[in-house]
């Protein structure tokens, strides 16, 4: 089995896991005319990724760490491609989602009689290509480039229906992410080139000496990088979230759970390890206020969720809250707050979109996306609500699903630190959850479908259905090799 | 057991268990019991088998137990009724008329009814 | 010996796969699926081996970052536990043969099989992901109960329970990061430098499942919500897989004394005043926990022994009760005691078990609860402890009132509700369905067994024993209590000075958080929201207007913008030609 | 030999053309022999750059007279590369403008049209390449006497353009004016137009007659390189002037005027003349609020073609900037950024040109839909506006980046990371406007008649320059490290010469 994954040579596999998708976004205008040709080709691209992915995967968990040097423009300024393991984890996480929502997509798009659907695709392969390159970056210039090309690449995406709301949504989308991108992120790297003449990702960070001697410049990169990275919608930057849930759902999915977000928080917790050194970072009294900013958000998204009745709003507002639980572990910056920011990514990614395609399923098959219109529902589609109870359960943190592990770890990151009172937000932050995320499905359950009529199951298309099951299942095995990923990233920590 | 006339059923429609004569058994019957035991404690106190861990006020006294049951039963339920006077409300102080949402109709819940019915009985 | 099935295998996850397997099934495939899963189970524990206190035997031992996952640790407590636990199960599966829901069925034997699973595990990870798997299983049970009640009382039942894995799992954090070991051992709750806030957190994690004292509430709350099948079901695992952590974590613990003795009173006054004969029940198991917690703090070896010969019959007993319980429910649709009387004559078996249940529950000589409860008393006083000692007499008294007489009473005696010539429409229910017969047979049976040969269960407790149940001073002294309180009763219902029942429901002290708790958070979720709103529209407004501004300036015609005639414009570079000689000629 | 007179064979060769070429007939000759002395003209420049490189500054005294006396020419690695990239620009548009000329230009002014390109062209290589102060005034009134006529051949499709032309012509004048003023002020006190001789005499002279003769200067070409506040004639004529006018001009002109005020100030002023400080406060000052101000006017124009010509004058501010530093670095980098915005701003004007032959307007409404219409203008108008942005792997970016490294390692009045932030927030702008047009060009649906095929003759110099963006934002060392020695050169004495690094 693992030789099956040992064909190509990492390099390579880089290379063509990038521009596999890329390659796709042509072969998809091409076939725009037959489309299950061009929903072939977009799978095919998925899969080629995901093999690559997962050979890279392997790959680095044996060791290696492949580098390529995409161009050197200037002595000390270059594109370059390094893969380390939280890289290659979030590359296997994105590639491997992306064959699961595309299969979704097909479903989504065909019952949702959605128009553009080349296009919509198009973006697509575009997206993920950019995403990997952000798994993949090499320095901080790379991984900035590649964060701006998925913002660009999924602003169509995102504006996908066209009408008043898409352009509201998308210029908070777009207004939003490349702001503080350009404004504070771009700054910050430019800055952090300025002290060190460099911006090579290294493991302990390259700012020891700032941090050293000039500890106030060393927090206001610390700020600037983690709102900058306004993807890992820390607040008060994360409004784009909930605006841009007027996507169709494959897209919210691909936002939440496959890419977008979890490039966010991904290039948080890189740019913590790798820029600013855990070891600088845990001593900075930045990353104590970006600790607590992140811990407020995770309560008062919670709140805002509560007083949703748009399920996909719901949604996005647990994932501001959710994904503030990785900025929480990156700034601890001990040992076990990166493992938990690491694993909580790999958790998430299976639980949201287990979530989301779900709440898209519900969409394709009754038009319904209000919470208070689907009392009654859970009878009509058993098997739809199953699975969001089950991506529910991993969001919440119950065992035996995957998210219980990642809290577990930031917990004791929380511990480790001193700082009790992140663990009593945990605790309340997983309860709030229970409220809001699983309410609806209970409620859906148990409420009497309206009118009294019997209830007839009515599903969404199996590919609407299979893969928030795919994705559900994936939350329970993920909860027994949680170990294995916790292993893999122990080079992170190493020395912690 | 039942130590009390039903006003309104027929006599027809007693059990046993409700004749008169079954509830003067038991008026017999029960103090009758517990005297015994006591007598029996008394005895075995006297022949020193008893093993009391306290003293006269408590275990080594033979008719304690009997006085803990009476009093303790006794108090419960002369103090514990006054507990309504505190904590009682009406049934749907709680949930209001959602208590009474109807329950769901799943094919296991009708499949319920008709057992309860009596009418599926394997 | 050998085992049984490769040695590794769990079986907690033998009952958790069959209880997955169990919706593809219907009906008699989920009885028999959990019939054989509890044997396999059963088997499969024994088949390991059993190691005496502090020699445990252990499997599937795995290491991640540092941390050893014990999952299988088979010493005589965890044993004693388990095999009661699979008991249950298979008292549960055939109660519920006909009358168990598809989420019922299956999420039971997954339920019984997280309550096995954490009582063996030897880490404390693995007894958390038991404890919360327990909590979610446990609340589809509730829920299956139906109605909106049910779906409410499910939500505060799950969020009371994920607490206190949490809290578990924090305390867990905590004693890691302290360079605790893994494995679950006795904790001290108070050290030389004060109280241990590991133990603290932990303890009160197990308390909220364990019922303590105002953490109670979520017991009372949901059990009579469930159905009749599902509160029998939930009546068993939850809080005695919590006395079981108590008796392994915190043995001996004094704090516990106080605790438990609390228990067992308060709930016999609550109980005394109830309506829903379930909720009756409930109060009754919060009252008996009580003994085992006391039992617990008390902690020499019989004390121990008493606590898990405690639960171990307390689990049939009450099980019983609720089967007695759900039987009438099935058939009269209401366990409220204001509706229900006479039942004995056409559900007679059910009145029988039901009375063997009582009859145990309140420590008649030659039942169950007699033998286990006359232990922990015994303990009590051994200790010289009076005052606990005389709680749990007073207790005793107060589990004959509810559990002992109140239950078959009104349930089955007292006013005749469903005589014909009442002319109310009803007929008279019929006895309950075979399958729920032989299932309270079974545990009456076993109450008996026990009530008559002890030897079977104290063979089965964590500690050498010596202890007889049957002296004639126990049996004397026992009597003696139960005949004069019920004869007590029978004066007081004589003199009309019993209270009737009436249609209520009573606050208990989650009044707290239902009530002005829930209008609080819901105020400030709903101020937050609100607050947040303000601020993003604040912020939008501020935004487009800056924009706009700007826009105004530089729009083509702004005041910046504007155009500019030749003549102007030469007039600025005669100004900038000015400004720069200016400069050349200062600087 | 050839090589001798390289330095002054770019610049006659065009002015020799120009009469030729108006004898020519009004069709595409005239166009296609423009284009072949400009690739001569190239050819030549790119010879002088490589020696340049090689053996250092080369010098050619007009007519065998020598220094102090003749009029000398001398090119030094910056004025080489300014004088190639003009070269590039010319040889690029002179193509362009046979087809595109036949649309925008009267078909009877074709001769004349090429003829004046030619003598622009002519006239920009000559400011650079000339060593005498005089000598420059004298070139940059020859090109901009005949930029004046080009914009105002633009009156074909828009009247405006006489306005604009005029507006030109009036500040141009007023420029040339000042310039002139300060260097007959320079000539009172030293006695010579020789800049070297000029640099020598007025070493360590400090009177009125210097500060003032200074302060005229700075305006003079302050106002030809539109240096905020003076760059009103600038959106008008670039807007107004035909399209290969305007992208000829944007990438040419304005950097030719920046090449004459670092001449001046280091080659004439330098460091030892007291107040040179002056001009840099002036430019640090000036150049951040041109950054900001013209890029905040074009977000909201309509007109494309108006967009584009603001974002010129912030883009002058960034070299403003850069020189403002008075390093090594900042000089380097205002050097690199005049040769990537020469590429990019042509590659942008070129692009809008080929719409504008297709469709007739500039209107940004006319680019509605356009990703669908015409792909290949759009993908190059695209990287010439990620370039403006300063994307990498574009040039804009590589300039950027040198500017803000410059401005880490300069010592200045202001904080550096405020410069830097203000650069990146100008950028922020530049995506405002950039995004605006690509918005459209995008996400919205066409409108309009269907565009006219655009002839092969516009598209290839089109894609050439968007390809050269592209290739400057990739292999951008050898750019950089060319800029840097001129650089050296430039503020390594104070003097072009003599100084062999």
């Amino acid at each position: 089995m693992a030789g099956l994954f040992q064909l190509l040579p990492l390099e390579t596999a880089v290379v063509v896991s990038m521009a596999a998708p890329l390659v796709a976004f042509f072969v998809v205008a091409l076939l725009d005319r037959s489309p299950n040709l061009r929903e072939a080709a977009s799978i095919t691209a998925g899969l080629v990724t995901f093999y690559c992915a997962v050979t890279i995967f392997i790959g680095v968990g044996d060791g290696a760490r492949p580098e390529i040097d995409i161009v050197e423009m200037l002595p000390g300024l270059s594109l370059k491609l390094a893969v380390e393991p939280l890289g290659a984890l979030f590359g296997l996480i994105a590639s491997g989602l992306w064959v699961v929502n595309t299969c979704y997509s097909i479903g989504y798009m065909r019952g949702h009689h959605e128009g553009g659907q080349t296009r919509f695709y198009m973006a697509f392969c575009v997206a993920i290509s950019a995403a990997l390159g952000i798994a993949y970056a090499g320095n901080l210039l790379t991984f900035f480039l590649f964060y701006e090309a998925l913002t660009l690449s999924t602003f169509p995406l995102v504006t996908h229906e066209r009408d008043e709301a898409a352009r509201a949504g998308g210029r908070v989308y777009l207004g939003i992410l490349m702001g503080t991108s350009i404004g504070l992120l771009l700054p910050a790297v430019v800055w952090v080139y300025g002290l060190t003449g460099t911006t090579d990702f290294a493991l302990g960070g390259i700012l020891g000496q700032v941090s050293a001697n000039m500890p106030l410049v060393f927090s206001i990169i610390v700020c600037l990088f983690a709102w900058g990275t306004a993807k890992a919608a820390l607040m008060p930057f994360h409004p784009w979230l909930p605006n841009a849930m007027v996507a169709p759902t494959p897209v919210s999915a691909f936002l939440h759970a496959v890419a977008v977000v979890k490039a966010g928080v991904f290039g948080v917790l890189k740019i913590s390890i790798y820029t600013l050194g855990a070891v600088e970072l845990s001593q900075s009294a930045a990353a104590d206020i970006i600790t607590y900013v992140a811990a407020a958000s995770i309560l008062i998204a919670s709140a805002i969720a509560m007083t949703q009745d748009n399920l996909k709003a719901r949604l996005a507002y647990s994932t501001v809250s959710q994904l503030s639980y990785v900025t929480l572990g990156a700034m601890i910056a001990s040992r076990y707050g990166i493992l938990g920011g690491g694993a909580q990514i790999a958790a998430h990614a299976l639980g949201k979109m287990t979530l989301f395609m779900c709440a898209g399923a519900i969409a394709v098959a009754h038009h319904k996306k209000y919470i208070s219109e689907m009392r009654g529902l859970g009878r009509v589609m058993p098997y739809t609500f199953t699975a969001y109870i089950i991506g529910a359960c991993s969001i919440i943190g119950l065992p035996p699903f995957a998210g219980t592990w990642p809290k577990f770890l930031l917990m004791l990151g929380s511990i480790e630190t001193g700082d009790a009172i992140l663990v009593g937000v945990l605790i309340l932050s997983s309860l709030m959850n229970i409220v809001y995320l699983l309410t609806p499905a209970v409620r859906a359950f148990m409420d009497p479908v309206p009118g009294n009529q019997a209830a007839e199951i009515k599903e969404a298309p199996a590919f609407c259905l299979f893969p928030p099951w795919f994705t559900a299942i994936g939350c329970l095995v993920l909860f027994f090799y949680m170990g294995d990923i916790i292993r893999y990233l122990e080079p992170l920590v190493e020395g912690l | 057991m039942s130590d009390e006339q039903h006003p309104d059923i027929l006599p027809e429609e007693r059990s046993i268990f409700e004749t008169p004569g079954w509830i003067r058994f038991m008026w017999f019957f029960v103090p009758g019991t517990g005297l015994f035991f006591a007598l029996m404690n008394i005895v075995l106190a006297v022949l020193h088998k008893t093993h009391p861990h306290f003293g006269w006020l408590f275990d080594k006294n033979p008719v304690f137990y009997g006085i803990v049951g009476f009093v303790s039963f006794s108090f419960i339920v002369l103090v514990g009724q006054h507990l309504r006077k505190i904590v009682m409300r009406p049934e749907d102080y709680y949930d209001g008329p959602e208590a009474t949402m109807p329950r769901i109709n799943t094919d296991d819940e009708v499949r319920m009814r008709s057992i309860s019915l009596g009418e599926t009985d394997e | 010996m050998i085992p049984f099935l490769p040695a590794e295998t769990n079986p907690a996850i033998i009952l958790m796969v069959a209880g997955v397997l169990m919706v593809f099934f219907g009906p008699r495939g989920r009885g028999i699926i959990g019939v054989i899963a509890v044997a396999l189970g059963f088997l499969q524990m024994y088949s390991l081996g059993v190691g005496p206190m502090g020699d445990a035997q252990m499997y599937g031992i795995t290491e991640v970052a540092g941390y050893e996952f014990i999952p299988l640790r088979l010493d005589k407590l965890s044993v004693v536990f388990a095999t009661i636990f699979h008991i249950a199960a298979l008292v549960n599966v055939i109660y519920g043969w006909q009358g168990a829901t598809k989420v019922e069925a299956s999420m039971g034997i997954v339920y019984a099989g997280s309550a096995i699973g954490g009582a063996l595990a030897g880490d404390l990870l693995t007894l958390f992901v038991f404890w919360e798997i327990a909590a979610i299983s446990s609340v589809f049970i509730i829920w299956a109960g139906g109605g909106h009640a049910a779906f409410k009382a499910g939500m505060r039942y799950l969020v009371i329970q994920v607490m206190s894995g949490l809290l578990l799992l924090a305390g867990i954090a905590l004693h890691l990061v302290r360079g605790g070991s893994s494995e679950f051992g006795a904790f001290k709750l108070v050290g030389e430098a004060g109280v241990d806030p590991v133990a603290a957190l932990i303890l009160f994690a197990f308390g909220i499942k364990a019922c303590f004292p105002i953490l109670h509430t979520w017991l009372q709350d949901s059990y009579p919500k469930a159905s009749g099948v599902g509160a029998v079901m939930l009546s068993a695992f939850t809080t005695k897989l919590a006395i079981y952590a108590l008796a392994r974590g915190f043995a001996g613990t004094d704090i516990l004394i106080p605790i438990g003795a609390t228990m067992t009173v308060f709930p016999v006054f609550f109980a005394l005043i109830e309506n829903d004969l379930r909720k009756v029940l409930a109060y009754s198991l919060n009252n008996q926990l009580g003994f085992m917690v006391c039992a617990i703090g008390i902690g020499t070896p019989l004390a121990i022994n008493g606590a898990a010969a405690h639960a171990f019959v307390h689990i049939t007993y009450k099980a019983l009760l609720f089967m007695g319980m759900g039987a009438v429910l099935l058939r009269t649709g209401t366990t409220k005691a204001t509706d229900l009387g006479g039942l004995h004559k056409s559900m007679p078996w059910t009145t029988a078990f039901t009375i063997v249940g009582a009859m145990s529950i309140s420590a008649f000589p030659l039942f169950s609860g007699f033998v286990a409860k006359s232990m922990i008393t015994l303990a009590a006083a051994e200790e010289h402890m009076l005052l606990a000692w005389l709680v749990l007499l007073f207790a005793s008294a107060g589990v004959l009132e509810h559990s002992g007489i109140k239950i078959p009473y009104f349930a089955f005696f007292a006013h005749d509700r469903f005589a014909p010539s009442l002319r109310n429409g009803a007929p008279r229910p019929k006895e309950a369905p075979l399958s729920m017969l032989i299932a309270m047979g079974l545990a009456a049976f076993l109450c008996l067994l026990v009530g008559f040969y002890p030897p079977v269960l104290y063979g089965l407790l964590p500690y050498e024993t010596d202890y007889h149940a049957y002296t004639l001073e126990h049996v004397a002294t026992q009597m003696q209590l139960l005949m004069f309180a019920i004869f007590a009763f029978m004066l007081l219902v004589r003199f009309k000075l019993y209270p009737p029942e009436v249609r209520s429901v009573n606050l208990d002290v989650d009044w707290f958080w239902r009530v002005p708790g829930r209008k609080a958070l819901m105020a400030a979720v709903q101020m937050t929201a609100d607050v947040w709103h303000a601020i993003w529209a604040a912020l939008r407004d501020i935004t487009g207007q800056v924009l706009s501004g700007i826009g105004a300036v530089h729009r083509p015609g702004g005041l910046l913008a504007r155009y500019w005639t030749v003549g102007y414009t030469a007039l600025t570079t005669a100004a900038v030609l000015a400004v720069a000689l200016l400069l050349a000629f200062l600087s | 030999m050839l090589l001798d007179d390289l330095p002054v064979l770019p610049v006659i060769l065009p002015l020799v053309a120009a009469p030729v070429c108006l004898l020519l007939p009004n069709n595409r000759l005239a166009g296609s022999f423009a284009t072949l002395v400009a690739w001569i003209a190239l050819v030549l420049s790119a010879m002088l750059l490589h020696t340049v490189a090689v053996v250092g500054p080369v010098e050619y005294a007009l007519g065998g007279w020598a220094s102090p006396l003749g009029i000398i020419y001398r090119v030094d690695l910056a004025g080489a590369i300014v004088m190639t990239l003009v070269a590039l620009m010319a040889s690029v548009t002179f193509p362009y403008a046979i087809e595109s000329a036949r649309e925008e230009i009267v078909p009877s002014q074709t001769s004349a049209f090429f003829a004046m390109f030619l003598i622009v062209f002519a006239g920009l290589m000559g400011v650079v390449a000339t060593g005498d102060a005089f000598n420059v005034f004298v070139f940059l009134e020859i090109s901009s006497l005949s930029t004046y006529t080009l914009v105002a051949m633009g009156a074909k499709r828009d009247r405006r353009a006489l306005t604009a032309a005029f507006t030109y012509l009036v500040l141009g004048t007023i420029g040339a004016t000042f310039f002139v003023i300060g260097l007959g002020l320079l000539y009172q006190v030293t006695g010579t137009l020789n800049m070297i001789d000029l640099h020598d005499r007025l070493a360590g002279v400090d009177n009125k007659v210097v500060r003032a003769g200074y302060a005229f200067i700075l305006t003079g070409l302050g106002l030809k390189l539109a240096m905020f506040p003076l760059h009103r004639w600038l959106p008008a004529a670039y807007t107004y002037a035909p399209s290969p006018v305007t992208a000829f001009l944007a990438s040419t002109s304005t950097k030719v005027a920046i090449y004459a005020m670092l001449r001046f100030l280091f080659t004439v002023f330098g460091f030892n003349f007291g107040f040179i400080d002056v001009a840099f406060t002036f430019f640090l000052i000036l150049g951040l609020i041109g950054m900001f101000y013209a890029s905040l006017i074009a977000i909201f124009r309509e007109d494309v073609k108006m967009i584009l010509a603001y974002s010129s004058v912030a883009q002058i501010g960034y070299m403003l900037l850069g020189i403002s530093f008075a390093t090594v670095d900042g000089v380097a980098a205002a050097l690199v950024h005049v040769v990537n915005h020469a590429v990019m701003k042509t590659t942008l004007f070129l692009a809008v040109g080929a719409v504008f032959y297709a469709l007739g307007s500039h209107r940004l409404s006319a680019y509605r839909g356009l990703g669908k219409r015409m792909p290949v203008t759009t993908a190059v108008f695209l990287i010439g506006g990620l370039s403006l942005i300063g994307v990498p792997l574009t040039g804009g970016f590589i300039s950027k980046w040198v500017l803000v490294a410059a401005a880490f390692n300069s010592v200045l009045a202001v904080p550096s990371l405020v410069i830097v932030l203000m650069i990146v927030a100008s950028s922020l702008l530049a995506v405002a406007y950039i995004g605006r047009i690509a918005w459209t060009m995008l996400l919205e649906e066409p409108v309009g008649r269907q565009p006219k095929p655009v002839p092969m003759m516009m598209v290839v110099p089109m894609v050439l320059m968007a390809a050269l963006t592209i290739y400057l934002g990739i292999d951008a060392a050898t750019l950089v490290s060319l800029c840097r020695q001129a650089a050296e050169t430039l503020l390594s004495t104070g003097l072009g010469f003599g100084g062999t690094s």
